[in-house]
């Protein structure tokens, strides 16, 4: 470890915030940039599988829910786009990055929504495992990044106790209604229990994000969490989870659940998931239709400033 | 207060208003993270939330003074075309962003007169509406303004794809300025304006906007019309209705 | 015959058939006016009007064996997307024509074949229609396979875009030729073969096909599924939905 | 009038057909290209209005026969793009011609379809209306313009029961059918009486027309003939014709009834009527977006001819 790398970790430790013209390692730069796009692209691309029941909300009341819980989505990734800009990349230069597959995106949104009650669902479970993730990130070394952190979990905790409200809405309701806030669950637990990432003795990276605090716990102990959290409320829903080998273990103080099928989780990853190929269309038509606007936008601003020079 | 011998015309108008919101609302909430920039993705979701939430409240003082329990909901949720009272000019398809601002504009800058004008209605809770949804409508014009101004006087594509916008949609404009018996007694009951008196602030402001612009506003006044009346509708409007309607009619009697 | 003791798979087997043919239909329906050219126009409602047909047929026996008295319209307009069994392919998004056209040759194919092994099935009922849709079948896959040969091997553009059209379909070729409890039922009863048996003349067909056709077929024989389980549609389903089943949903129990 | 005019006029008067390589008047041929372009013109586009209820109909039957029914309006347009051609003018060119306005197509087709007894009222209004200008055309002059009226017209009379059948079962049905049907029959009234165009006394070309037995009932005799036609049918459906005025004229032995109103008429004639920026719009997109299948298939059919050639 060099003397800066030296007293870079002593500052981490400390726990004084990294900021943007401090010196800090390569990796510790690059990885905060992967990880910071990713999330701000899981925000942009995670509009879409809601975007896909707005026009079909079944309320004004209901409508005007997922429409501000969207747009808070996409608050959440100017946010992190403009946390990642303090590193030295453009918003631009990560869509690109996004739309070209380089970056990834979180693979929980290449999973489809099909009756209302995943919209439920997405809120409950994927807004929930969510903040399992991020609420630890609130405390995470890069100052940009942990005060961003520190808005976006506000919000999202607002979003899960919306999901949880239209699941609880709709186990409460007809036959049909049930079905579907079960139909939800069975489609979308394996998906969030996936959220955490493969376990940590498999992952190469964690060790170092740990010791950065640009990670802060491990992959399998947010899992447990999430788990231990989210069964008592699906049974106070009257759902059940769609694991047999779902029981609590007395001795560990925690519930014993079923691993979820990691080879789906890879061939989503890989681009093999139920709606990957949606996905990706979606945004790269948004940004190729949307290049004229942009280009019109920029012209016009220019214009403007060349006019008001002229006339000074 | 009065409601006692309008209702029936009160419930009307208050369709009227109401249906216009629910309409474009769900036209600019179809734009759901399609949009061309970020920022642009925040704000249609922004005034779509908006469009619905003054949904809410004129569709529910419509319910009130119907009298027969309906809610804001059911009027939204259970009518077929033939019962809606918004303009054509909302009904019309999303087209390219430059298509979904120039509506957006059209009838933003409409609805601040017609808000402005409202908020002193005789009727207290019109009022208030009014006074609620103009903050909201302020902002949407100012926005849906400044944004035809940049596309128009933009490049040479975007001024291209915008006098399109406005060609195509200038004749439905006239519509939001007919008056009819229903106008005509809310007039006279203090209740509202007659819709043509804001023609001529509404012409001064797309002028000026236009201008800035550098688009053209056509010179023909003709108006399609029959949306405001039920008269005819469009074919979209149908279409908009079996997405927006789809749960309440497949499962209905739920509670959601 | 033998029904009874296999009504309960024989009914999800009639669904997969004629579900398949429903949505297929409907998505060809919505071409309608606006082909590239008339002929296209006229070929493309007919081939949505065979498979409509079909539909008739399938559910039709569908509604009969499962014995709960559902016509072959309830079963298309009253069920919602988590009942429906058609595999993924038929409901995604009609694209392009050639996308259009590539999609109804890739399911032309495997339904000729299955079709042919269901004229020989020990259900007399199942290899009537069969024998009927089977007339229909020969000439759809004759017309899309010479269209896809056509465009594939015409423009450099025609060729890319089918080759684009070849490489977003193929995922989801496979689920036609899956096989579970239903299937081997059905196997065992003589009523309709795995479906896994069909993929040799099916590969052999699509490779003279590309061939001819200069298209690239992908090596990897992944597949998307969850169709005709009804464990995961796509979204595009549900939309589809909203359409077919709006006048049902909107005016129930009328009769039209 | 030249001895070659004379001898044409007297062929059409002893009633023998003109066929493609006969002489015939400049006038004549230039007349017939527009009838029978509009015609055809009519047929592509009626296929719109249809086309926006066959994802919507209410049943598989209905949906089938509304299918057959746009798939003959398809092949009427064949029949009579292929009468033209015999006129010598390309199906391109006429293509060209409506999709940049020169040429027109019947203005009914620019109103819209709101609910579906419009679908049933076009079959029984619209087609009747058709039918009633068309069965006199199967005794036109030119024969393979008559030819194509009578394959065009046994269908035709087919669809026209069909539309009846739908207004049939609304007009039966449940109070909202009812409605429906009525609401129908509103908005297509007076369409459907403008369909014979203005009364003769404004037709100019109406008597040249008429001595070339192109045209071989008056405007005005033929909009008599369906309305004392239809009348009765919407009597016996329980159905109001939205026309006060309407009343039979014992003396005249016909029902005396309202005029359209002729300035909605010229309106949507100018392209101001409800649809017509829809249909044209709609029309367009289709022939451009298909450029590249009509250069593809070209291009493999040009290939194929010239292995062929090689190969022999």
């Amino acid at each position: 470890m060099t003397p800066e790398e030296a007293a870079f970790q002593d500052r981490i430790d400390a726990d004084i915030k990294i900021e943007p013209k401090d010196w800090m390692p390569d990796e510790y730069r690059a990885t905060l940039v992967r990880q910071i796009g990713q999330h701000a692209h899981s925000e942009i691309v995670g509009q879409l599988p809601e975007g896909n029941w707005i026009t079909r909300a079944p309320t004004l009341e209901r409508k005007a829910i997922l429409l501000a819980k969207v747009q808070d989505e996409a608050g959440h990734g100017l946010y992190l786009y403009c946390a990642a800009e303090t590193l030295g990349v453009s918003r631009d230069e990560l869509t690109e990055d996004l739309l070209s597959g380089r970056m990834k995106y979180s693979s929980i949104f290449n999973y489809p929504t099909l009756n209302w009650a995943d919209i439920g669902a997405v809120g409950w479970l994927v807004d929930g495992a969510a903040i399992m993730n991020q609420v630890p990130l609130q405390r995470t070394s890069y100052g940009p990044y942990s005060r961003a952190m520190i808005r976006i979990c506000k919000e999202e905790s607002f979003h899960q106790r919306q999901g949880y409200d239209i699941m609880m809405k709709m186990a409460q309701g007809t036959e049909a209604q049930k079905k579907m806030a079960q139909d939800a669950l069975n489609r979308f637990w394996y998906p969030s229990l996936m959220m955490f990432g493969p376990s940590d003795k498999e992952s190469v990276h964690s060790a170092q994000s740990m010791a950065w605090k640009i990670k802060i716990d491990s992959n399998d102990e947010l899992r447990q969490r999430f788990v231990d959290q989210t069964v008592p409320q699906a049974e106070y829903l009257g759902l059940t989870v769609p694991d047999d080998k779902l029981k609590w273990n007395e001795e560990r103080g925690h519930y014993d659940f079923s691993e979820p099928d990691w080879t789906e989780f890879f061939n989503v990853l890989k681009g093999k998931g139920p709606c990957n190929t949606e996905r990706m269309n979606g945004r790269k038509r948004a940004w190729e239709d949307g290049a004229w606007v942009r280009d019109g936008l920029m012209a016009h601003a220019q214009k403007r400033a060349a006019r008001k020079v002229a006339a000074e | 207060m009065a409601t006692k011998d309008h209702s029936a015309d009160l419930f009307e108008f208050l369709l009227r208003m109401g249906d216009n919101t629910l309409i474009l609302g769900h036209r600019v909430s179809e734009w759901c993270g399609h949009a061309p920039v970020l920022e642009e993705d925040i704000a249609l979701a922004n005034t779509a939330l908006d469009l619905i939430g003054q949904t809410q409240l004129w569709l529910g003082l419509a319910g009130e003074v119907e009298g027969q329990g309906r809610s804001a909901d059911d009027l939204a949720f259970l009518r077929d075309a033939w019962d809606f009272r918004n303009v054509l000019l909302v009904e019309l398809p999303n087209g390219d962003f430059g298509q979904t601002l120039m509506r957006q504009f059209l009838f933003d800058a409409w609805q601040e007169l017609m808000l402005d004008a409202l908020k002193g209605s005789s009727d207290a809770r019109v009022a208030e509406i009014a006074a609620k949804a103009a903050k909201e409508v302020a902002y949407h014009v100012e926005r849906s303004g400044d944004t035809v101004i940049g596309l128009g006087d933009g490049t040479e594509e975007s001024h291209a794809r915008m006098q399109a916008a406005l060609d195509y949609l200038y004749p439905y404009v006239g519509e939001m300025f007919e008056s009819d018996a229903v106008d005509a007694a809310m007039a006279q009951a203090g209740i509202a304006p007659d819709p043509a008196s804001l023609r001529d602030a509404y012409d001064a402001k797309l002028a000026a906007v236009m201008g800035e612009a550098t688009l053209s506003t056509p010179d023909d006044r003709f108006t399609h019309n029959g949306g405001r009346t039920g008269r005819m509708h469009t074919e979209h409007l149908g279409h908009i209705l079996t997405s927006m309607q789809w749960l309440q009619r497949a499962y209905p009697g739920a509670s959601w």
